[in-house]
């Protein structure tokens, strides 16, 4: 099997450049690639479009990434609760597209399986629409829309193997293995990394295929945005 | 004038057998209390969960199990877990049956307005967009009036919309009401002690009347 | 947990009408739905038409539903080795309409994820592109196709449980879990049903939100149709 | 004149390292057999697997486990499987560096044609379409003339055509040869003891000879 290893996490994002097109996995602050974050909080590179469904909250994950203005662009579903967030867009600072989630990861879906375009009923007669081609089929409404792809993509894994096969945990999957695939270099990032063979074939969420560098991450703090229990 | 509680406990009469049933963030989530014991529905999390189980007990909290609110949850027998493109793939496939959804506006002929208000900070539609645009049945849950005392049931929303044509159904505060495929909010329960006349004056879309309107019952 | 089990094969597909557009998983003679298609074979109905990868073989699979003259029309990327099929066909009996492989799985898809219509290179410049709508992205052209659904959908998995979560084994997945979701409804025929609880939630491949009916199928011959060894 | 393991060998040579690659039936199947063990690559059989491992010992053979020309398999470490719209958004998505298939005939422009003959029975496509339409590489394994001894190197394809502008490379029984991306077969190397004008003879498209024609070398 093709080996994808790679040291750490400064290793994996060293070539990034400034003006980079990125996405980055997962949902709110849960399956985020906390390790890479770190290492692109050490280059000295900008202006990065990063496609994420959140933005993270202003002291964790792309939060961070905000804060020291590595951000040209967000292109993100729901970008919540952040104050430096909106400053920055209400200052002019940053660009922000938003896109219905589904239609975000269907974009990103198709940009990994080569479907340049697709329709979707999400968003028709809405802001969403506008520029947009609109086609009937059987009756309904749907907006085209196209792929995305990424330069980089940046993904957080629970367990990989050395050929880049990936097993996800939880909600913390989410965009994570669409991403995979839609980056034309894709880096994940995984709390465990066993050898080939350590994987069930049967059980693999992202296939070896679409990584082309992956790594054991360490230290993840894996902040909890709503602790919510029962008594 | 109904609690945020009844209105969710209204709403889970609408609740059937079988259903998967996608949750809005607010009253919507407090649904799931009142759904009956006997009947079998499965909640959708659009963050990549079927079968939503309670809030976790404090030693169990798992930062990779949250709900599409950033909550964290627990899983019940029988679910499941998947992306979030599987997850839309479910939603616009029409698999989920129900989505009940709050909305800051519902017009006469179905449409929903609950994403952003021109001025403020927009923090973006979520998966609102493609809920609505997707569901089979769509319920609303909100408040009849916003707090300046405007009614939230109109002719025309007044603010960008989510999705054309698609509540269904409106449980508010005061009253049950029927988006007729024809136009118009069809009254067809009152809150208790509130009175027809109450639900028309705070109603400025078409309101049709059909009858005697009865009072909501509660189990 | 919704409870989705029936008795067997015969209740299964008990109503399943004449005339019926249908689609059937398995890749070859692998991963076919065994029992469903004994069952239809004590259905006095006919003129259907069977999306599948391939059309079986003279006696096993799809085969027996041809040689008892149950098919109007087969939607397929490969129909193989079959004198009856062949013999049907030439002698106009038998439908057949061919479709990329990939065309045909990515229409399967859309088709269960609600995507009426997506952009695909697969054909463009053959008789398949004949009809369709040509459109060019980035300097490449692709042509539209459009969603398949079914009103049944038959398929077979190796381990499910009562909500109809499914698991499947080896290459016996194939087209299986599309078609779950593009079937209104889907039956699925598992060689072990488990009770709720009896799957691990993140190894499922197919979620119980695209399985109607299921119950444990009997008697897999699992014929092989190259049996290939190495000394 | 190669035999149709020296084509397999002679093609193997055109693996890199780390490649991901869909071998198609007959020859290219058993380019597998050649590919030097100091290089890491992968097979994908298009029917959901990556990882294509060798034939099973009797006492292994697994029906759920077969490759796209449904013969018996085994997987290899690393493995991994997956369903047919996965498996194809891999080969659209240009994720699948390499393909190698067979043909009937090629264009001077690229084109294929391998899957249908008017007036016999049709089988279908099968993966070829979308493999050939989507392949950043695709090298085609065949004799260099029918049968009936018409060249299948044509200026057009006679036959229905497969995918247009795709093929990069040929591999023949007599000789090596490359598409030219403004049309032509560009010569590259002779099989053992065939001269360049049995190849000029027998290649009916465009013929593009720049120099000296280097000999085949088998390790």
């Amino acid at each position: 099997m093709i080996n994808k290893t790679v040291k750490d996490a400064l290793e994996a994002v060293a070539d990034i450049p400034t003006g980079a097109f990125l996405m980055m996995g997962g949902f709110g602050l849960s399956g985020i690639p906390e390790n890479c974050i770190s290492a692109l909080l050490q280059r000295d590179i900008k202006d990065l479009t990063i496609v994420s469904n959140n933005a993270g909250v202003d002291d964790f994950g792309i939060g961070l990434l905000l804060k020291k203005r590595m951000v040209k662009k967000m292109i993100s579903s729901y970008v919540g609760e952040n104050a430096e967030f909106e400053r920055q867009l209400l200052q002019g600072e940053l660009e922000v597209e938003l896109i219905p989630q589904g239609t975000l990861a269907e974009r990103v879906r198709a940009g990994g399986a080569g479907i340049p375009a697709f329709f979707t009923p999400a968003g028709v007669g809405t802001e969403v629409a506008e520029g947009k081609e609109i086609r009937e089929f059987d009756g309904k409404h749907y907006l085209m829309e196209t792929a995305l792809k990424a330069d980089f993509s940046i993904i957080k894994a629970w367990k990989g193997d050395t050929a880049g096969n990936l097993i996800f945990k939880g909600t913390a999957r989410n965009f994570n293995p669409i991403m995979a695939a839609a980056g034309k270099i894709c880096i994940a990032e995984v709390e465990e990394l066993v050898e080939v063979g350590g994987l069930d074939p049967n059980q693999i969420h992202t296939p070896g295929i679409y990584v082309q560098r992956i790594f054991q991450g360490k230290d993840y703090e894996k902040r909890i945005e709503q602790r919510t229990v029962s008594n | 004038m109904l609690s945020k509680n009844q209105i969710a406990q209204r709403i889970a009469k609408e609740v059937k057998n079988g259903q998967y049933i996608n949750l809005g963030i607010g009253i919507p989530t407090l649904v799931a209390n009142y759904i009956p014991d006997n009947l079998e529905v499965v909640l959708q999390s659009e963050n990549g969960l079927l079968g939503i189980g309670p809030f976790p007990k404090e030693e169990n909290v798992d930062p990779d199990l949250i709900n599409a609110g950033k909550q964290t949850i627990t899983m019940l027998k029988g679910s499941v877990l998947f992306n979030s493109a599987e997850s839309f793939a479910m939603i616009r496939g029409g698999h989920v049956h129900l989505t009940i959804l709050g909305a800051m506006e519902v017009s006469e002929n179905g449409d929903i307005s609950n994403w952003k208000i021109p001025g403020k900070m927009v923090k973006g539609m979520g998966g609102a967009m493609d809920l609505v645009a997707s569901a089979k049945n769509i319920i609303v849950a909100m408040q009849h009036c916003s707090k300046s005392g405007d009614s939230k049931l109109l002719p025309e929303c007044t603010l960008p919309i989510t999705g054309v044509r698609c509540v269904k159904k409106i449980v508010s505060d005061l009253a049950v009401l029927e988006v007729s495929p024809t136009g118009g909010f069809i009254l067809k329960e009152r809150a208790p002690g509130v009175s027809v006349e109450e639900i028309m004056a705070k109603t400025s879309g078409k309101l049709i009347i059909e009858g005697e309107v009865p009072e909501m019952v509660f189990d």
